[in-house]
């Protein structure tokens, strides 16, 4: 122990967080720094991390103010994946919105948008091979949507109706599609993490090429899971890319109650000695560059990457909260990098492989699509219609095969039912 | 205990918030934490207003790390706080157990008393509102099974500030479990009919100063001779429900506390009636209701004209569409309640 | 079920390293990890040579987060492969609760049997070796309240070689805890006299090759009139002690699986008897004897004699000097027995 | 989805860590890199993380191969404090050496050492002030120790005796001392971690100006409290050091299986913008320094401090396992940073403020005390003399208040042993 007498110490002070702007706030956004187009270098796949530590402090861009790609990470695509991931965000912008809508009209419990992140999911369904397998938190439907799902699946999954492989049993959005690579998604956060880790170490063990990727929320990055997973995917050297979509909101709270002002969320990967990329992720362009690189270094052996991708909630949380509430409306339009859909839609344009005509006709199209979809999918029901699922779905599935207090069970409500004359 | 007046109609929440304002009023060493609980106020809005009336560093928004939020409390009471943690969905406390079971329940006894843990875990629990299988379950019975935690389970807003007030002053950790369904209103089980609010519930009258519902205490909500029902939260309003649609004449008892229980409330009714049923959302197997039919058929045997019978969730997640068939409402109980009748 | 000779004398450890060795040589998708199990064999030695018989890649030491080792075991299975996690001890198995329950265990349900998560997870439990309150605990109560989980304790090598490879092969998730007392000997309470290794043992004689126990059925391991005698893991060995001490004909019956229980072994018995002790080590309160009482006053009240007692640990942590107080040892047993029989 | 056919892809493997050496391995040092004594700058005690992240990954020394102190972390001590530096390590030593040799004589049930790591724990307690709360692992004794506990109560509590405050109720060397400012052990890995950031927060929201730390072995990081107490430290800033002893063994796992390969472990303080140094654990003049550095940036309010202790693990893990049977049994003598007790001794030499004579002296002295504290506690009775507690102990404490289950469950137990003849 210290042997000095008890010294006159100057009271401590507990330092709490608080956004910049709250409800009513003006928002100026005028030091933000957005870094320059092409500006940041990029490593060989097989670089150590530890000579790119700069990179998580970094942000990545490649579409520049005037619409033009530039520096390393351009991934020069052809204009026709460029037009197909274009229609892919817009589509999901417009599932979204229909499916918001429908639960406003109580078709459904809930549901949750990813207005403004369409770019992270989409660039990863392209950047991907199909045969990759990827951990989803609740805000990847564009993985689903481009990678060619069908829209009416995932609305018969959302209103529980007679049309859901998943038999009604999860909330809506909580999607399920093997046959796409797209795991279980879960109601607790960050879970998926070392579980796209392990995928990936079976893989890997195996000799298999197929690598894995999970998406978590900045403010999920908290969790004890994501810890493991960082811990595990550099042990073992995994091939997995470990997405943080850092759209600066968890529910109410700002992403400096996650850690943001001391840190960016791709530093976090330093720690482990992971490689570490910090993305723009409202541009497309950029974002498919990075999980390019992240997917060919996990395929040449050379580990796992952690990317985080700088973006904006646009929305609610969900449809059980009203952002007006916590944060500065204005926060939405003053946000420095734009909207996904409107800067590659430029780029087209620029290219001179768009039009304002062929946008227009586009958004048509996927509405349509929507609508016509929504309609096949209302008819199989909606959640308040009356349950479409046969009482006894509920009991299978807990076991492979039924114990006896299950079977009891499922009995005992046939009677239950019965006697209720239902 | 002594009520002050006057009463307002408050319902769940309000009685919550209430509880917590008058505490915090009271005691600087109670600090509130948990996700989205400061400047938003809780995805319930239970804690609505206590940040700005107590300021942020004695309500804050933490991480999102259920075996954070309760680390830190351990160390924050291990400095003297008494901090009052929520955890937003009880389906969320899994990250956490350790710290709650391995070090709050006990901390005392392993430092024999040198150091304490006096937090209260608040967090919403129970189905009903279409939450699916991660925002709907009742853990109550794991918190049950560890030595040095109480649990606790109000049914209405008047019960629910008085037992907040009595946990968050105790000295043993405590889990407080909110029946998420009736915080607007008491839920009979009747999914198809329409809500009814607090307003006109006479435990709707709450007082508006300090009180205490002390733990351990359970309530016979509804004397009666016919069968004893015990059960607590939103269950209590089920089996009011049952028995004023069935006319049997129950002796419904709400539990409030599930450890440690009031075990002489419970011995002194089935003694009378000779019949029980033990009723929770959660799953049967080893749920609570397992260990109160144990003891009621430990310690009451003799006058048991009927196995004590359990009325609960089945063995299966807590499914989104198919929820009603999943709660054990009216028609579960009132099915099980004419065979222990009629045994 | 057919047994493969020939036998060997083994003890619970050569026998679970027995099952591994045979279940790694026959499927190469089975893959074990956890804290210490590589090279070193693990702190019991359970897994001993199977890392330099099999490989780095399928035998492994995994970082000390049991969090991650569950949930990266979630993650190869939903690969293909079957993962046999080790977790150090069943103390420790808190981090990775919300991976075993909220994702092991309800993945084939949640996605409707596209996923699945054949896991079987290793754990030694239980008291009596002097390991406090850290190195002692039997949580297996939390577990069975898991819909979608089964939960096993074997009591002899023999159960234990042939459980565990039913297990492993077993398409669920399955909680595999190992009562560590007994991993060298049989042990019946008797602290104070010299253990008794497992060479004589009848149920040490272990066939070389595979066979199954299949997950489910329980044992009768002693028929007898007097009582029933419900019982798992090192409990076995106790009742058994007391039925020769005491020359009480009781009927002792090892569970070997908790869920799904062999609920037709159990009602027959208590039927024939009458009367019924449940034991185990873990606290009493809403440990799996709650369930098993309360399920055999349901489904045996008019065959019960007298109220079906527990014998148990206090509903305190295990203290580590007192340990032999807190074990439920022949003498707990022996009263309970004459309360029961004179009943 | 990527639309290119399959590739033909190379198989991926999985990379899993093995040490250097192994049971009968010839240990090799040579390449080992211990930078150089007083090479590594200081900076301020409020530099912002963010400009010293080389530190992590640095090797802060102080004592030189000639036993002279170096460069600006030389804390300058006087050569008492060196000598009751010096003599609170050989007091632990000598304590662990005793309750080693009295557990292989049955007195206990088990026991751990903390050999070869005495300077992380002794430089703690002399650097901290003594009203700043520890929150150690089990491997800390020193601390106790050093802040003067008796050393006979500790024995008690081993011995589980009728001296053990604890009531017989913790494994041995689960210490809790209040009044020392010495947080109850638990059994279960890094769960004090959030509990001392908990504990500091507490302290800087009432405006006090004690602060925290806490310790855990570099395999305990990999457990999720870490991670949610490095978040929690770094979003407050809260007054907290975070030690970490790297002695590059958790019980038969090297360091590599905690993610040794790829970083170090200060390195993961980084991630959260947490201020992180490393140093040589065995080397006491350097550890004092960095605490003392951490110590005074915490109740300045400038946040937050991870320490990496740079050490060896030379017994084994425990009375529970022999470490010749996962590590070559040079390792230890090989060791290139040497034991802290010789080379805080060469360093007096060199000083001129010791010798040979007086060491002999002070290393009789310890023993001597102690053997009669072990008499003293001995006195007391061991553990297997017969139960030391009353059995009615046993249900107290649980709650604050008995409630009527306990108290049921007591008289049974009394019932029993009655019936018992006990
Ligand atoms: C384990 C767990 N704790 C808490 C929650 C409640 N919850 C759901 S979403 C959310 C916020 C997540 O924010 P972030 O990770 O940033 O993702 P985003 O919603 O922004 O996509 C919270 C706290 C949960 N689902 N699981
Ligand atoms: C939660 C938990 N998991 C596992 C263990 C078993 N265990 C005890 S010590 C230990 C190794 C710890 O190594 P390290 O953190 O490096 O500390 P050291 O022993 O080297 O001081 C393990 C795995 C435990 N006590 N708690
Ligand atoms: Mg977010
Ligand atoms: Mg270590």
């Amino acid at each position: 122990m210290s042997d000095q007498p008890r010294r006159n110490l100057p009271p401590l002070t507990l330092h709490v967080p608080e956004p910049r702007f709250r409800p009513g706030d003006a928002v100026d956004y005028a030091d933000f720094d957005r870094g320059t187009a092409g500006a940041v270098a990029r490593p060989p796949i097989d670089a150590l991390p530890g000579g790119m530590r700069d990179h998580a402090y970094a942000l990545i861009r490649v579409l520049d103010d005037e619409g033009a790609a530039q520096g390393p990470w351009n991934p020069r695509l052809s204009a026709d994946r460029l037009r197909r991931m274009l229609r892919d965000m817009a589509l999901t912008r417009a599932f979204d919105e229909r499916m918001y809508r429908a639960q406003r009209q109580g078709k459904t419990s809930f549901y949750m948008k990813c207005t403004g992140e369409e770019a992270t999911a989409i660039a990863a369904a392209h950047a991907l091979d199909r045969g990759d397998m990827c951990f989803p938190s609740y805000r990847q439907q564009g993985l689903l949507i481009a990678r060619g799902w069908p829209i009416g699946d995932m609305m018969c999954q959302i209103y529980s109706n007679a049309g859901d492989r998943l038999k009604g049993r999860q909330m809506p959005i909580m999607y399920s599609a093997r046959d796409a690579g797209f795991f279980s998604i879960s109601g607790n956060l960050a879970t998926q993490y070392p579980q796209a880790v392990g995928f990936a170490m079976a893989s890997a063990s195996r000799g298999d090429s197929r690598i894995a990727a999970c998406w978590c929320g900045e403010g999920s990055t908290a969790e004890g899971d994501f810890h493991s997973a960082c811990t595990f995917a550099s042990v073992y050297r995994a091939p997995v890319i470990l997405n943080v979509i850092n759209n600066q909101w968890a529910i109410s709270s700002f992403s400096g109650i996650a850690g943001a002002e001391n840190t960016t969320f791709a530093a976090r990967g330093i720690g482990y000695g992971i490689a570490s990329l910090r993305v723009d992720g409202n541009d497309i362009l950029a974002c498919y560059a990075v999980l390019d690189w992240a997917a060919e270094r996990a395929r040449g052996n050379h580990g796992p990457t952690l990317i985080e991708y700088f973006t904006y909630r646009a929305e609610g949380h969900s449809t059980s909260d009203d952002p007006t509430k916590y944060r500065s409306a204005e926060e939405r339009g003053a946000w420095p990098l734009g909207d996904p859909i409107a800067r590659l839609k430029r780029h087209l344009i620029v290219l001179g492989e768009w039009d304002d005509e062929r946008h227009a006709a586009m958004d048509k199209d996927v509405a349509e699509h929507v609508r016509d979809e929504g309609r096949k999918a209302e008819a199989q029901g909606t959640l308040h219609d009356g349950l479409s699922q046969p009482f006894t779905t509920m009991f299978e599935d807990v076991f492979e095969e039924q114990p006896w207090h299950l079977k009891e069970q499922s009995e005992a409500m046939q009677a239950e039912r019965k006697a209720a004359g239902i | 205990m002594g009520e002050a007046e006057p009463t307002r109609g408050m319902n769940m929440i309000q009685a919550i918030n209430s509880a917590l304002d008058i505490c915090m009023g009271r005691d600087a060493d109670i600090t509130v934490l948990g996700e989205d609980v400061g400047y938003f106020g809780g995805v319930f809005k239970a804690t609505e207003g206590l940040q700005k009336k107590y300021g942020k560093t004695r309500v804050f928004d933490t991480p999102i790390t259920e075996c954070g939020i309760i680390g830190v409390a351990v160390g924050m009471a291990a400095y003297g706080l008494r901090p009052v943690p929520e955890i937003q969905f009880a389906d969320y406390i899994y990250p956490a157990l350790d710290q709650i079971v391995s070090e709050a329940a006990r901390l005392r006894y392993r430092s024999a008393g040198e150091f304490t843990a006096p937090i209260t875990v608040r967090s919403p629990f129970g189905g009903g509102i279409f939450g699916g299988q991660t925002h709907s379950q009742s853990p109550e019975a794991l918190f049950t099974h560890v030595a040095g935690i109480k649990t606790v389970v109000p049914s209405n807003p008047h019960d629910a500030k008085g037992l907040l007030i009595a946990a968050i002053e105790d000295n043993d950790p405590v889990i407080f479990f909110e029946p998420k369904r009736i915080y607007n209103g008491p839920f009979d089980g009747h999914y198809d009919r329409p809500v009814t609010p607090w307003a006109k519930h006479p435990q709707a009258r709450v007082p508006e100063g300090y009180y205490r519902i002390p733990l351990g205490q359970a309530a016979v909500v509804r004397e009666g001779e016919a069968a004893t029902l015990l059960c607590y939260g939103t269950m209590v309003h089920v089996a009011l429900g049952v028995a004023q649609e069935t006319g049997i004449d129950v002796e419904v008892i709400d539990l409030r506390t599930l450890v440690p229980l009031d075990i002489e409330t419970i011995e002194t009714s089935v003694r009378k009636t000779g019949r029980c049923i033990v009723l929770h959302e959660a799953t049967r197997t080893s749920g609570f209701g397992a260990e109160l039919a144990a003891l009621v058929q430990e310690r009451c045997f003799y006058s048991l004209e009927a196995p004590v019978e359990r009325v609960t969730g089945w063995d299966t997640p807590y499914p989104h569409s198919l929820e009603w068939a999943y709660f054990p409402g009216p028609v579960r109980l009132t099915q099980a309640l004419k065979r222990v009748i009629g045994a």
